[in-house]
This record gives structure tokens, sequence and C-alpha cells, in this order.
């Protein structure tokens, strides 16, 4: 039996590649892939506590987990179509997916 | 046998994932990840979440990463945006240290959970049931959200008649949604920049 | 009648001005007669009702009366709940009689009349709320609903600087309410009351029947309710943003401003503060009686040292809060009668003073004292009232102003010697620069510029400022009934403070 | 019926100024009559008290109150005390009043503010009467203010002069500032003794155990104040009131200048009553001084030095008026230094008869200036020809305020110039016993110098002046009259009796009757040549040039021509001291409060948003990066 701690690492330590996606790379649309690549560390880990998790008074385990594994995966589809939409209205208007170039919100 | 499947399963995302980061180009990257959650979907077979597993192909691995290769294509980045993994030393010491934290909070993880895993939950059943009794709440809200995400993008990518008419990106975009709100700001990247500091300013 | 009447006298007050409010929103922009014809009506209205909540409240009963409470949110503990004692009744009349007078002055607005009338009613249903509320939560929000509309009345209608003065008023006030809301959450979870409970009542009787807070905690609570209160009151050195924004105002919200919202501080720390923290506030008061020194010394010189007459009248202000609070701080029957007393006259008076001032200054476009000189030979009505104003604010027997301030200090005497003597040489200060504005802008020569000024000498113009200056009068001559009626309201929160002050043994 | 009318009497002015003030002004001569008829009223039902009064010896009064204001368990009582004091000081004042309102009726004529005129003056009857009425502090403190009030609004009278705004500006501060003595005199008697009514009060402060007990101690008793010492200290500082209302120094200043408002009002505020209030009230709360050796001592010394000083001044000026007036301000020396000196019954003589004799001057010197439209002497004389009702009238005044036997003058006068030397105690003290009898001769030598250059010599006047109408000529002709006879006709034993036995409580010193034998009337002609003789060698034959004898004594003339820079002294404090002090306060609050506290607190927030707005780059990587910095912290706190 595979111990939960080995889930968490390796959930941790691809969260951790995502991040490095989202922090090192330029283009925004690799940026938003990081973001799924966490997005779905997290969801590794979800499902894994859900494994684990200790039955409820009545012997029955709650979803919980799966639950709200589900729900990211819908919420990631929402995010993903509306971010998509903004970089590709992001390059039709300045012709660039590059946030460095994109940098107006600043003071 | 579970713990050669794991290792298979495990070092196969983390291996796909690195790759994904680190490919030049997008379209590369894309398959990667496609691979990755291929692999993520085989870790949730692992774990006895099959519904959850067939979503994860469905959904991610069908339908959004196709999203993603669809804008790639559209976009047509040029060479010099095609550029990967950019190191940067604090970034990696950010990332490692937080990684490190990450590791000392999982070694950290108390009682919350049993050291032993439940058997025969692999059932959709109770994960329908609590979808539709306790979660039933968010479950309407997130089919809010889709659709306010489905207008969002219409209106996002909703072209002025002004810009209909003319040719190219060279045309201010007289308000076509509200992405901007300095409608007209001219579409010359660093005008734009210039104009985007003077509402900054403003606001 | 009179039923509905004394049963919802009170909300009849504050539904009036939000009523007129709401009507104004339908009236065409275009029609400035019907605006102006509503908005008077309105408030002579309320001037009615308070008129007869005057003659009506029952003294011998005392307590609140005319109460109405209708839960509104009751797993919190808030319920819209009105009543009055004494005090209240003194403070809606005078709120009925500024929001009148400040009505009928503001009849010579001609820009964008509509809404600041609709302002102006929304602000005056914000001070009735405040002077009737029993219940935390709707005495937070209608102080809060008076502050906002003075904030665009100055921004859009008001004089010189008054970007910078609006700014600084509303900051001032907000940072105030704020501090004060910090008060009265702490109040609310203090566990006074069994169940968390915005009724003020139900908190005062807990704390009569001896389940009021930890002297220790008293003493952390209560400078929150002061400075947040005296913040609007306001005490020195809280007072910068009256002066500025008093010149700043047009002349209605400068009436109701100096006149009426100045007082809200005053009378929430009598209201709230005393009775819920008895202890506390004797631990405190003292050192607002040092503070008052401050306020009625030096604000009555820095009075004496400016040329604007607005600015004159806006530290005036300031120093003739600063006997209100000696008297507050004092804890006798007689102080803080003399102090209510005083918040009623000193209302009166200084809106007279604004609506005066302002009545003028449409005309020359200046108040400095350099530029004016000689008026009461062009506009001797105006210039008539002013100094009888002035008089007044200077004490002179015979106004109400001299009544309360006589009964301030006799009242703080024995308790604080030394900040009495200092009122006492308040007054010397108060005729030093009142007179030298007097005889500089009224008196002398007149310079021939001004040849053009008219007095005001229609009924209609005149009729604000007989009100303001007959109600001086009346209750100057005659005070008993007023102050027998202040008594009442009066006496059990004095009589709180000394059980406790006897308690404590200090 | 009697019981009411003392209300009558203070009222009827009052209502007759409401009703010139709502509306009635319009009508000149209703306004005129109606103050008329007020004072009039007023001294008609003052006069019907007087047999009953006489025949009461003293002890006739009548008292009657109302409440005015309570609180707590402090009450305050608006009330009248008529008793033979009152009464007489009623009289005075209507009767005094009434005829310089006659007077007013022609001086006025064709003023524009005729009606207003009538109206203050009523206003001003109401607050005198009031002071005089009074049965408590607290009351006489409102009238007090009440007088002050329409003094201010009489003086600025002519408003658009700018002069007359100026002076009645000072005399209403000065007036506040001796208030300012008088309200804490007033609040520590009320809680010493629990009471403000002068009758329950001197019930108190009679009783010598009261007196020996403390009234408060510091320092766990190791300076303990008694009663003694306290009441001592009260009662000066009601004397400061005293001292604003009749103008002793230092607060005297206001009275010279007060001289800017029309004559009437001179003559009746400024010569008869108001000032005579002070000493009215002295008279009216002497139990207060009678246990205190030094508040009798300090009444008595600044009494005295006013007499002499406003004296030495009045004989270096020109202006015809401001001579009255420091004359006056001497008189009323003269009556608070009686008082101090235990003649309290003689102060209020001199007060009477001065009321007469001084008014008629002033009426005099309106009827002067009337006619030649200067109030300069330099610019008048030879008028006796012209003007002979007025001059005969002045003339006759003048005599009784120098004192010639057997005018009114001599009789008062005299009875304060014998207390001078009665008084064992004062003995040793020059300004007691020498300087009063010199201030006499020094009014003899004023007064004369005034005569003689107003009416008598060349004419040096300008125009056709002419003869007053007889409303004018009249009321100075009843005063003059009045200012003979008030002496052996008028003031008879039975009144000063009367006077005697109200205004001196018990243990008060012995009475001296005021009677005309050979050996006071020898000093009495003796002071009156010392000082008409060489007046009336300089001024009337011009033997020696006064230029000379200015030249003489330059240094000594400067002082009293420059009023002995008492005011120049004031004008210092006020502007150098008292302005700057106010703009030092300005600057503290436009620096230190709003420059540094306020804006200082916007200053910190605005740098504080300028400084972590650096941190908002607009690069999404750097977000992320300080985003994960806070996730890792938590965590790192977390561990």
């Amino acid at each position: 039996m595979i111990p939960l701690e080995h889930y968490l690492y390796l959930s941790g330590v691809v969260f951790t590649l995502g991040l490095c996606g989202v922090m090192m790379r330029r283009n925004i649309i690799m940026m938003l892939m990081g973001i799924e690549i966490m997005l779905n560390a997290a969801n590794l880990a979800l499902v894994a506590f859900n494994k684990y998790m200790p039955p409820g008074p009545d012997g029955t385990v709650p979803m919980d987990g799966q639950v709200f594994v589900f729900f990211t995966i819908a919420i990631a589809a929402a995010e993903v179509a509306v971010a998509l939409a903004i970089a590709v209205a992001l390059f039709r208007r300045l012709d660039t997916v590059n946030v460095d170039d994109v940098a107006n919100l600043r003071w | 046998m579970a713990e050669l499947l794991f290792w298979l399963m495990g070092g196969g995302m983390v291996f796909f994932t690195m790759l994904t980061i680190w490919s030049r180009n997008p379209v590369h990257c894309t398959v990667f990840m496609i691979l990755s959650f291929a692999a993520t979907a085989g870790l949730f077979v692992m774990l006895d979440a099959y519904l959850i597993a067939a979503m994860e192909v469905l959904v991610y691995a069908g339908a959004i990463l196709m999203l993603f290769l669809f804008v790639i294509m559209m976009i047509e980045l040029r060479d010099e945006e095609q550029e990967g993994l950019r190191l940067n030393p604090l970034m990696l010491v950010a990332a490692a240290t937080f990684l490190l934290l990450l590791g000392r909070a999982v070694g950290d993880l108390g009682p919350v959970v049993q050291s032993q895993a439940n058997e025969m939950i692999g059932s959709p059943a109770p994960l329908a049931e609590a979808l539709f009794t306790r979660f039933v709440v968010p479950f309407e809200a997130v089919s809010l959200l889709l659709l306010g995400a489905i207008l969002g993008v219409v209106v996002l990518n909703q072209r002025s008649r002004d810009e209909r008419a003319s040719i190219g990106p060279a045309t201010p975009d007289a308000g076509g949604g509200s992405a901007a709100p300095g409608s007209g700001a001219p579409s010359v990247p660093g005008a734009g920049a210039g104009a985007g500091v003077a509402d900054g300013s403003a606001s | 009648m009179t039923d509905i009447l004394s049963q919802y006298a009170l909300t009849f007050l504050v539904v009036i001005p939000a009523l007129v409010t709401t009507l104004l929103f339908f009236l065409p922009a275009s029609n400035a007669q019907a605006i102006r014809g509503v908005s008077c009506f309105g408030a002579a209205l309320t001037l009615v009702i308070a008129g007869w909540m005057f003659f009506d409240y029952d003294q011998a009963a005392g307590g609140f009366q005319y109460v109405t409470a209708i839960d509104w949110v009751p797993s919190l503990g808030i319920q819209y709940k009105v009543g009055a004692d004494g005090i209240s009744v003194a403070m809606v009349l005078l709120t009925g009689i500024v929001y009148l007078a400040g009505g009928l002055v503001s009849m010579g607005v001609d820009k964008r009349v509509k809404d600041f009338y609709i302002l102006l009613s929304a602000l005056v249903t914000g001070v009735f709320g405040v002077f009737v509320s029993l219940d935390l939560f709707f005495f937070y929000f209608f102080y809060e609903l008076a502050v906002v509309p003075m904030y665009l009345l100055i921004g859009y209608w008001g004089s010189a600087n008054r970007e910078y003065a609006t700014m600084k008023l509303t900051l001032y006030l907000t940072a105030g309410a704020v501090v004060a809301l910090m008060g009265l959450l702490m109040l609310y979870f203090s566990g006074i009351t069994a169940e968390p409970t915005f009724d003020l009542t139900a908190i005062i009787a807990a704390v009569d029947a001896g389940g009021g807070l930890d002297f220790s905690d008293q003493k952390l609570l209560f400078p929150l309710l002061l400075v947040g209160f005296a913040t609007i009151a306001p005490m020195w050195p809280l007072h910068t943003w009256s002066p500025g924004g008093h010149a700043a105002a047009p002349s209605a919200a400068s009436m109701m401003h100096a006149g009426v919202l100045m007082k809200l501080g005053s009378y929430a720390i009598i209201r709230i503060a005393l009775p819920v923290l008895p202890e506390g506030a004797v631990y405190w008061l003292p050192w607002v009686a040092v503070l008052c020194c401050f306020n009625i010394i030096y604000g009555g010189y820095i009075a004496m040292s400016q040329r604007d007459m607005k600015f004159v009248i806006g530290y005036s202000s300031s120093s003739h809060m600063g006997y209100v609070l000696l008297g507050v701080a004092s804890m006798s029957v007689m102080s803080m009668d003399g102090a209510v007393f005083l918040m009623f006259a000193h209302g009166v008076m200084t809106a007279m003073a604004f609506g005066l001032i302002g009545f003028f200054y449409e005309q020359t476009h200046t108040r400095m004292l350099d530029d004016l000189g000689g008026l009461m030979h062009q506009i001797p009505f105006v210039g008539m009232m002013f100094m009888m104003c002035a008089m007044a604010s200077l004490g002179l027997p015979g106004f109400a102003n001299f009544a309360s301030e006589l009964m301030v200090i006799v009242g703080s005497w024995e308790r604080y010697p030394i900040p009495t003597l200092c009122a006492i040489f308040g007054l010397v200060i108060g005729a030093t620069y009142l007179l030298r504005t007097l005889r500089e802008a009224f008196q002398g020569p007149m310079d021939p510029k001004w040849s053009e000024l008219k007095d005001a000498t229609t009924p209609m113009q005149r009729a604000p400022f007989l009100l303001l200056v007959g109600t001086l009068l009346v209750f100057g001559f005659y005070p008993l009934p007023l102050v027998d009626l202040i008594s009442t309201g009066v006496e059990p929160i004095v009589a709180k403070l000394l059980s406790a002050e006897a308690g404590l043994g200090l | 019926m009697t019981l009411t009318s003392p209300w009558i009497i203070l009222f009827a002015p009052l209502v007759a100024a409401f009703l010139i003030g709502l509306g009635l002004h319009r009508h000149k001569r209703l306004s005129a009559g109606l103050a008329l008829a007020a004072v009039w009223t007023g001294f008609g039902i003052a006069a019907s008290y007087l047999p009953e009064a006489l025949a009461g010896e003293g002890a006739w009064s009548l008292t009657g109150a109302i409440t005015w204001l309570r609180a707590g368990d402090i009450t305050f009582e608006y009330g009248y005390l008529v008793d033979g004091l009152s009464l007489i000081m009623l009289l005075v004042v209507c009767g005094v009043g009434g005829l310089i309102h006659v007077y007013a009726t022609g001086y006025m004529k064709g003023d524009g503010g005729y009606a207003r005129f009538f109206g203050c003056l009523a206003l001003f009857v109401f607050s005198m009467l009031g002071i005089v009425l009074a049965d408590n502090f607290f009351q006489i403190f409102i009238h007090w203010e009440l007088v002050g009030v329409s003094s201010y609004l009489l003086i600025g009278f002519y408003y658009r002069k700018d002069s007359a705004a100026a002076a009645a500006n000072k005399a209403f501060l000065t007036n506040r500032v001796g208030d300012f003595g008088f309200m804490i005199g007033i609040l520590m008697l009320f809680f010493a003794t629990g009471t403000a009514n002068f009758g329950e009060m001197s019930v108190v402060l009679q009783s010598s155990e009261y007196l020996t007990q403390p009234a408060f101690s510091v320092g766990g008793g190791t300076w303990v104040l008694t009663n003694e010492h306290f009441l001592w200290i009260s009662s000066a500082l009601i004397f400061m009131g005293v001292m604003g209302k009749s103008a002793q120094f230092p607060l005297h200043v206001w009275l010279p200048d007060a001289m800017e408002g029309p004559t009437p009002v001179s003559a009746l505020i400024h010569a008869a009553t108001m000032v005579a209030a002070g000493v009215f009230l002295l008279a009216r709360v002497f139990f207060l001084y009678l246990p205190s050796e030094t508040a009798m001592s300090i009444i008595a010394h600044i009494g005295a030095f006013t007499a002499f000083f406003a004296a030495t001044i009045a004989t270096t000026q020109f202006d015809i008026k401001r001579i009255l007036a420091f004359s006056t301000l001497s008189q009323l020396g003269y009556m608070v230094m009686a008082v101090g000196l235990n003649g309290t019954d003689v102060a209020m003589y001199h007060l009477t008869t001065h009321a007469f004799f001084k008014a008629c001057l002033f009426l005099g010197a309106g009827s002067v200036i009337h006619a030649v439209h200067t109030n300069d002497m330099r610019e008048m004389g030879g008028l006796r020809k012209i003007m002979p009702g007025t001059f005969w009238t002045f003339l006759i005044s003048t005599l009784a305020l120098c004192g010639l036997p057997p005018l009114s003058g001599f009789w008062s006068k005299d009875g304060i110039l014998h207390l001078t030397h009665a008084a064992p105690a004062y003995a040793d003290s020059f300004l007691i016993t020498v300087l009063p009898t010199l201030t006499a001769v020094l009014t003899c030598y004023y007064m004369t110098r005034m005569v003689v250059v107003t009416f008598l010599g060349k004419p040096r006047y300008h125009g056709h002046p002419h003869e007053s109408p007889a409303s004018m000529v009249a009321p100075m002709v009843v005063l003059s009259v009045l200012a003979v006879a008030a002496g052996p006709l008028l003031f008879t034993e039975n009144v000063i009796e009367t006077f005697r036995t109200i205004t001196r409580p018990t243990g008060s010193g012995p009475f001296l009757p005021v009677h005309g034998d050979v050996a006071t009337v020898g000093i009495a002609l003796a002071i009156f040549a010392a000082g008409a003789i060489p007046a009336y060698l300089v001024f009337g034959l011009k033997l020696i040039d006064p230029a000379t004898i200015k030249r003489a004594i330059r240094p000594v003339h400067a002082l009293f021509d420059n009023r002995w820079y008492v005011d120049d002294f004031y004008e210092w404090l006020v502007r150098a001291v008292q302005q700057n002090f106010a703009r030092l306060c300005n600057a503290i609050d436009q620096v230190l409060i709003i420059g540094v506290v306020v804006n200082g607190t916007a200053w910190v927030a605005r740098a504080g948003g300028a400084v972590l707005s650096r941190y908002q780059t607009g690069s999404a990587r750097n977000y992320v990066l300080l985003f994960l910095a806070g996730v890792a912290a938590l965590l790192a706190l977390n561990l």
C-alpha cells in the first residue's frame, strides 16, 4: 500500500514545477499552462486525502475531496476559457502575448 | 505491483510536467501536458477515483488542452516569443524554499488523516449524492459561473463595428468589450502602454 | 389623531425629511418654486411636530417617551427603536427650528436647486434619526447619513477652498465615526446584556442593574467613544475640520452643520457614553475639562486673529463647544442642563450667524473684515440681526446663550474651579472678537462700493432670522420650561455618574 | 396693587423698548412718547411709595420673586427688593432719567435715529432699574450686563463714526473685564454662603462663627483659608465689577471715550445713573465689606486715587464733555471712597446730588454743543449773552459741584471730606487724608476754567448760535433747582435715617451727621477760593498766559494731558500682547495642529502609498513571486 505522504510529495513536486512554469515563462499561454499544472497537482492531493479520510460516524466515507476536484475541474475549465480569451484579445490589441510587455497595471 | 505502478505514473507525471515547462515550442508543451494529465488520471484510478479519472481525461486532456492548442495555433507565435524557460536564480531559490516548506508541511501532517486507506470508495454514487445534496448550492453556482465565463469570452472577443469594418489591429478598438476601460486606446503597444499609465494614474 | 401622533411622532420626524427627499427626486428640476415649497413645507411640519412634543412631553413621568420599536434583524439584536427624553426633545426642537430657517435661507440658491434640497433633507433625516434613535445600530446609521450629504453640499455648493475643506471634514468625521463604531461594537460584544443587542435602553437597564463593565474595561472603552464623538463636538485638538468646513459650506449647510450636526457629538456622549460607562466617564471627564480650557481660551484667541467672518464664527463655535464639554464634564445637574441648553442656544445662534453672513456674502462676495465696513447703514435689518447674534454669542443676558453659559459656569465651579475661571475669561475673549467683528464689518464709515447692497426686506427673507432670534429671546427671558424639560433627561444620567463616583471613591 | 407695581416699574420700559424695536420705530413721536411714559410711570409709582417708606423708619421694604431658572438643587430667582436704598435710586433714575428724556426730545430732533434712540434709552432704563430692584447677585449680574450693552448701543449711536464705534467697544470690553472679576466673586460667595439673595446672604455673614469657619484648606490643613479671608477676596472681586461700571482706576478708560455718544446719553448714563450703579451696588452689598478691613481699605484707596487722578486730567482737557467726564470720574471716586470709609449714606447722598448737578452740567454742555456744533472749548466763549438759560443753570450746577455753600454739593461733598479726617485707621494714609481735599481744589479750578472759557470772554464761535428750545432748557432748570434744593430741603433727617438703617448693617461705624457749622463753611469757601481764583485769574482776566504755565510744568502737564498714559498702556497691551498672543495661537493651530498633526497624518498616508505603490510593478511574474513569498511566510509561521 502506498502511503498518503507519497502522493502528497508527488503533488508538491508537481505543484512546484507548475509554479516554476508560471514564474519563469514569459508567454502568457505558458503561464496559464503552469497554473493548470498547479491545479492538477492540487487535485491529486485532494483525491489522495479523500482516499485516506477517516469515515464518518455512520461508517461511510465522505466524498468531499472528490467533490472538490470536480469543482476545481469545472472552474479550471471556465478559467481557461476566459483567460485564453483574454490572451487572444491581448494579442489582437497589442500584438504580443509576452507578459513583460503588458505591465500597464502599475502605479 | 501497486508500488511499481505508482512510481511509474508518478515518475511519468513529473517527467512530462518538466518537459511541459521546459519546451520551447508551445505545441510540444501542450502535448507533454496531455501526457502528464494522463499519468495523473492513472494515479486517480489507483486512488479509486474512477469518475474523476475519467473527467481528467475528458475535460482536461480532451477539452481544455485542445483549447490551448487552438489558441496557440491561432496566435501563431513568432520565433522570439517561443523562448523556453528563463532561469532566474531568485525564483529558483524561491521555488526550492517553497518545495522544502511543502515537504516539511507534509512531514508534519498530524492525525488529520488515517494511515489506512479506505477500501471500496470507487462508486460514483456517493459522489453524486454529495454533489446533489450537501453541495447543491455550489454546484448550481458553478453552472452560473460557466455561463458567465461563456458570456465573458464572447464579449471579450467581440469586435466592434469599426474594427470589423477596417482591417488589422492598427485601428482603435472603440470599446469592443469590457476588457479595456480606456476605449479608443491605440493598438500600438507603446502608445497603449502610455494610455494605460494615464488611466492608472487617473483612477 | 393625537394618539397616532404621540405614538409615531418621532417616526414622523425621521420620515418627513426622508419623504421630502424622495418626493424631490420626482419633481422636475426646473420647477424650483415647487422644490423650495415642498422642502419648506416639510421643514415646517417637522417644526410643528417638534414644537408639539415640547409641550406634550410629560415631564412628571420623564424617561423615554413616544417609543416605537420594530424588530429589524432580531438575530443580531438590531431593531428600529426610537424614543425621546428631555434632552432629545430639546435637540429635536433645535433641529426643527434650524431646518426651517435653513430651508428658508436657501431660497436664494439657484445652482441645482433640486439636488441641493435633496441633500439638505437627507442630512436632516440623519440628524433627526440620531437624536431619536435608541438603537445603536440605527444611531450609527443615521450618524453617517448626516455626515455624507455634507460632503456633497460643501463640495458642490461651497465657496473658497471647498475641496480641501470638504475632504478634511469628511475624513475627520468619518475617522471619528469609525473610532466610535469600534467603541460601539466593543460595547455590543462586551456581554453587558445576556444576548448581544444594540438596544440602548436594554444596555442601560443592564448597567443599572449592576451588570456594567469592569472599571478597567470602562477605562479602555470610554476614550474610544469619547474621541469618536468628540471629533464632531469638536473637542480640542480635534477641531481643525470645523472652521474651514463651516467657512466653505453654503449658508444652509453651515447652519445645519454648526447649528445641529456639531451637537451630535456632545449629544452622543451624553446619550451613550455617560450612562453606559459611568465609571469610565468619572475617570476620564477631568481630562475633558482640561481640554475644554484649550477649546475656550485658545479657540477664542484664534477667532480673534481671523479676518474672515465665517472663520471668526467657526472658531467661536469651537470655543463655545468648550463650554458644552465643560458642562458635560462637570457632572452636576446644573452644568449638564446648561450644556444641553447651550447646545440648543448655540445651535440657534450660530445658525443665525451663518445665515446672515451668507445673506450678504451672496452680494458682496467677500467676508473679509478688511473689505467690509459700515454695512449697518446699508443693510440695517441684517446688521441689527447680526448685532443681536453677536450679543447672544458673547453671552448677553436676555438671550438663551447667557442663561445656558451661566448654568455651565455655576454648575462647574465647585468641581473644576480653574477651568471655570477659563470659561469666565472666555466671556471676555468672546466679547473682544465679536465686538471687533461687528465693528469692522457693520460700523464705521461705509465703503461706497457697498451702496448697491440690498437689505432683507420681504417677510420671506426676514422670517428665518426672526424665527431664530425670537427663539433665542424667548428662551433667554424665560428659560425655565426648556430647562425643566432638559432636567428630566439629565437628572438620571447625573445620578448614575455620581453614584459611580461614590462607588469608585475617587 | 402695591405688590405688583415694582414689576410695572421694571418692565414698562422693556415693553416700550420692544414695541419700538418691533415696528413702532417708524412713528417717531409715538416712540418717544412711549419711552417717556414708561420712565415717568416708574417715577410715579416709586413716588407713591415714598410716604410709606419715610414713615416706616427704614424697616419698610417690598419683596417678591419668581423662579427664573432651576436645575438640580440650585434655583435662580428673579425678584425685586424695594427698600429705602433702592427707592432713592429709583427716584433718581426715573426722575433724572425722565427729565433727560424730555431734554432728548428736543436735542435729538431731526436725527435719523430718533426712534432708535428712544428705544435704546428705554432698554437702558429697564436694565438700570433691574440693578436697582435686584434682590440677588445673579439678577444684578444680568442687569449689570444689560446696562453694559445699552450703554454700548448708545455710545455707538453714531455708529458710522469710527471713533464712536471704537468707544462703544472699549466701554463694553472694559466692563467685561470688570465683570470677569464680578462673576468670580459672585460664584465664590454663592457657593460659600449657599445663597445669592442679599437678605439671606447678609444673615449668613452676620454670624461671627461663620466667619471663622474654614472656607477651604490646602495641603491637608497646612494652609487654611477662613471665611473671613475668603470673603475679602470675593468682595474685592465684586468690587472689580464696580470698578468697571463706576469707572474706577484702572478700569476708568472707557468713560471719557464714552462721550462719543449723544449728550443726553452722557448725562443719563455716564453721569447720573449707570456709573452710579457701582456705588449703589457697594451700598447694597455693604454687608460684605463690613467684616473686612482689607476690602474696605482697597475700596477707599482706589476711590481716593481715582478722584485725584481724574481731577488732574480734567485740568488739561479742552473738550467740554471730556472735562465733565473726568469730573464724573473724580466724583465717583469720592463716592467709592466714602463707601470704603464706612460712609455709605454719605456716598448715596453725594450720588443723588451729583446726579442732579452733573446731569444738569451735561445737558448744559449739550445745549452749547447743539448751538455751536463743536465740543472744543477753544471755539466757544461769550455765550453767556446768547444762551442765558443755559448759562445760569450751568453756573448753578458748577457751583454746586464745587461745593459752594449752601448748594447741595456742599452738603454731600463736605460729608465725604469730613469722613476722610474722621477715620482714625487711615490717619497716616496720604491718599485718604490729603488727596481728597486737594481734589476738591482741583475741581473748583477746572470747573471755573470751563465756565469762564465757555461762557465768558470774547466770542470765538462760528455761525449763529441761539438758545436751545424750551424742551431742553426746562429740564435744565428743574435740575438746577434740585441741585440747589437737595441740600437742606429735600434730604431731610428722616431720609438720612432711612439710608442709615438700611445701608449700615450691625456693627458699622458711628453716624456722622452732615451739618453746616461755621468751620465747615469756612473750609469749603477756602477750597473754592483756592481753586476758582487762580482759574479766573488765568482764563478770565488773562493775567498769566496759560502757555507759560504749561511750559513751566511741562512734564507734569504732559502726564495729565496724556491721561497718565493709562490708555497708551492698554493700547500697548491690546496691540502688542493680546493681538500677538492671538496670532501665536493661530500660528500654533496652523503649524502644529493643522500642519504637523493633521496634514502630517495625511502626508504619512500619502508617503506610505507612494512607497508601497513601487511594488505595484505591473509585471505578473513579480506578483507571483511576492504571492509565493507570502504563502511561504505563512507556511513557515505555521511550522
